[in-house]
Formats: C-alpha cells, structure tokens, sequence
C-alpha cells in the first residue's frame, strides 16, 4: 500500500507549503510543461474584509479524496505527475492554502489537468474554511 | 453510535461529535432524517453529506456495527 | 519610460530562472489564484531523442514583445500581475526554459491568462531554438 | 544597408548580417523580394517576417534611412 509513488504526491499539513517542493516532485526529462495553481488568502471576500482563515480537515477522507483526484487527472489528461498539498489550521492573509502541481509532455494538458484537480478539490475534499472578519466569523459556504 | 462533526456541523451539534441510538441496520437517508429531527441546524445548511469509514456514503447504504460516520458540511478547501 | 512597473516583470536572461521570484513578483494581497506554467526542455522530440537546445534572441525586440503580451494579458483577463522570464543561450535536458506567472482575484482568469501569454509567446516573440540530436543539429520550425 | 540575421536566418545568410545595396524608399514587401532573390535559401524557409527598428513590419511600409533591419525566421520560444 505505502510504496514509493512517483506520480501522486499529496500532503496535507500546518506547516506551509513549498512550491518548489511540487515543483521538484512533478518535473521530469519527458516533461516539456509544468502548470502550478497557488491559492492564497485574500484580504477581500465579496467585498467584506477578511482578517484572517481557519482550515479543518476531516484529515485521512480529505487524503483520500485528495489521491482520488490526482489518480483521476493524471489518467484522464495523460500527466506525468501530480502534487497536490493543502494547508490547515490558522492562515493570515496572503498565505498559501493550496498548490497544485502537475507535469506533461505537452502543455494544454497540464492547464487541463492543473484546473481539473483544483475544481475537483473545491468540490468534493472535507476541508472547511472559516473566514474571520472584523464583525465575526462563519463556515464558508455552509449556509444559504 | 458516535458521529463526528467538522465545521458548521461542530457548532451545530456543539461539539466535535454526537450521539445517536439505534442506528445499526438503517440507512444513511435515514440517519440524515434522524439528525435533522434531532439537530434542526442541519436542515439549515446549503446541503450536508455522511462519510461512512471516509468515503461518501449514497443514501441507501445501510449503518453496520463499528462504521465510522462524519458529517459533511458544504465544503470550501482550496 | 523606466518607472517602477508593479504588473509586468519581463526577464529575458541567460542565467537560471527563478520560480519563486516569479511567484513573489506576482503575489498580492487582493489575488486568491496563482497560475505558473514553467516550461522545461525535454529529452524527446517528435520522437526523436534531444542532447541539448541553444536559444538564441533579437533582445530588444523579444523583449519589448514580451511585455506587450504581459499588457494584453492583464488587460484582457483583468489579472493583477504578470511576470514572464525567457531563458538564453545553452540549455541542457530538464533545463527551465521559460516561466509565466499570473496573479488574479479569482482562478479561472489566472488559468486563462497564464495559458494565453505562454501560446503568445510561441508565435510572436523573438526568439529560435536550435536543436541538438545525436546526427546533428536544426533549427526548430524553420523548414517545412 | 545592414540586416540582421538570427537563427535559420543566420545559416542562410552565412553570418549575424547580410548586406544589401539601394534599400532606402522600397518597400519591405520589396525587401522580402530582393532577400529570396539574392538568397534563395529564404525562400525554403516556413516563413520569414521583417522587423524594422523592433518591430514587426508590414509588407506596405517603407525602409528609411538609419532603419534597423532584422530577419525573423519562424520563431519558436518557449
């Protein structure tokens, strides 16, 4: 279950995220395009101030799903590798909650498959956001 | 049976989990109707899901001794 | 004419790019979404087994078209940043030959503009490259 | 008048310029003309655009003096 996976990489972790750490892990000679999604805090969140983030993960199903996602685009973009790591706990502004990392022979895949595993993240990994603004805080999306 | 709570469903159910009887041998549709009756903040929620052993769990599976059940709230990584 | 220029980092260079200084020029508080596309030089070509490329430029004008594509990019896809750095000279199997950054609020425009200024480049900027297999060496798209 | 020769351009030309006589007031249409004429290896190329004083320059416009001249075979960055 637990032996060297070369083309999967995914962390999730509170420590922050190194984008030359994916980068590292996706390259490869027969790669000629390499496509990196970053998503940080913003300072704005439609239109309201945001002060500061709260991640929480439900931790080995976020895991799962993270590899399920990355298993799912590596095989339906043809990618050579894909990093995907998240962050948890406290996040100020403009720290790094997400990377995602992917690797191909050529590059319309890697835009692909890079927005693929980002999209499919947004939707389907137990990690919930709460947004800490001057006047309170709530679970992001959870109400109507 | 215990059932944990992340997110919208901690401060729901006013803790990091939950307790529910009887729950062998009924469906996942039908613990979303019990918590519901139990805890009407679910109901208030855009939507919420059930993990069963960290995997989403369809409606018509059933609850067996020992499963491990999460509530999922609308999600918002990334 | 040579004013501090926040949106646009242009960099034609014969020394090693850097990602992180890609990433740090185009990371704003107000952006969530981060798009890199790093391309690197691969050990295949139209199956054909590659030792080496050489780039070479005409500077001035690779450089000005360059930034006229950062312009159009952030213009046309409201992006709050673009840095675009071209590798010169010999490069070896592996070798980053370019990188593109793109900072924006929400992700969808980063994908869209990282994606265009990279297909920009390909067809306007000045710059060749020159190909070295084990028979020989050619110019890539010069001849039919 | 000097031009500037780079890449596929170069190999053609036999070195980074070539130089051509009574270039001032033609057109870069014209110009384009004279090269494949005088260089036939040109004329085998994909394609090839003028630039004049750094920029791409089209068909119709006129060579002046002091212009800087360059060939741009097909480019193929990235």
């Amino acid at each position: 279950m637990d032996k060297p996976d070369v083309h999967h990489d995914i962390l999730l972790s509170d420590q922050p995220l190194s984008l030359d750490q994916c980068r590292d892990f996706v390259a490869h000679p027969s790669c000629g395009g390499l496509c990196f999604f970053v998503g940080t805090i913003r300072d704005l969140n439609l239109g309201e101030t945001v002060t500061h983030l709260e991640f929480e993960a439900y931790a080995p199903m976020a895991i799962k799903e993270m590899r399920k996602i990355a298993v799912a685009a590596r095989e339906k973009f043809g990618l050579h590798a894909v990093a995907l790591y998240h962050r948890t706990g406290d996040l100020a502004i403009g720290d790094v909650a997400v990377i995602v990392a992917v690797s191909s022979v050529h590059r319309k895949p890697a835009f692909e498959g890079c927005e693929f595993v980002i999209d499919e993240l947004k939707k389907h990994v137990p990690i919930w956001k709460k947004e800490f603004r001057p006047d309170g805080s709530h679970w992001l999306n959870a109400r109507p | 049976m215990k059932i944990h709570c992340f997110g919208a469903a901690r401060d729901i159910a006013g803790g990091s989990s939950l307790h529910l009887e009887d729950l062998e041998g009924i469906t996942i549709g039908d613990l979303r109707q019990r918590l519901v009756t139990a805890y009407p903040g679910f109901g208030e929620l855009v939507s919420f899901a059930i993990a069963r052993n960290e995997e989403y769990a369809r409606d018509e599976e059933r609850i067996t001794p020992g499963d491990e059940l999460v509530i999922i709230p609308p999600v918002a990584g990334g």
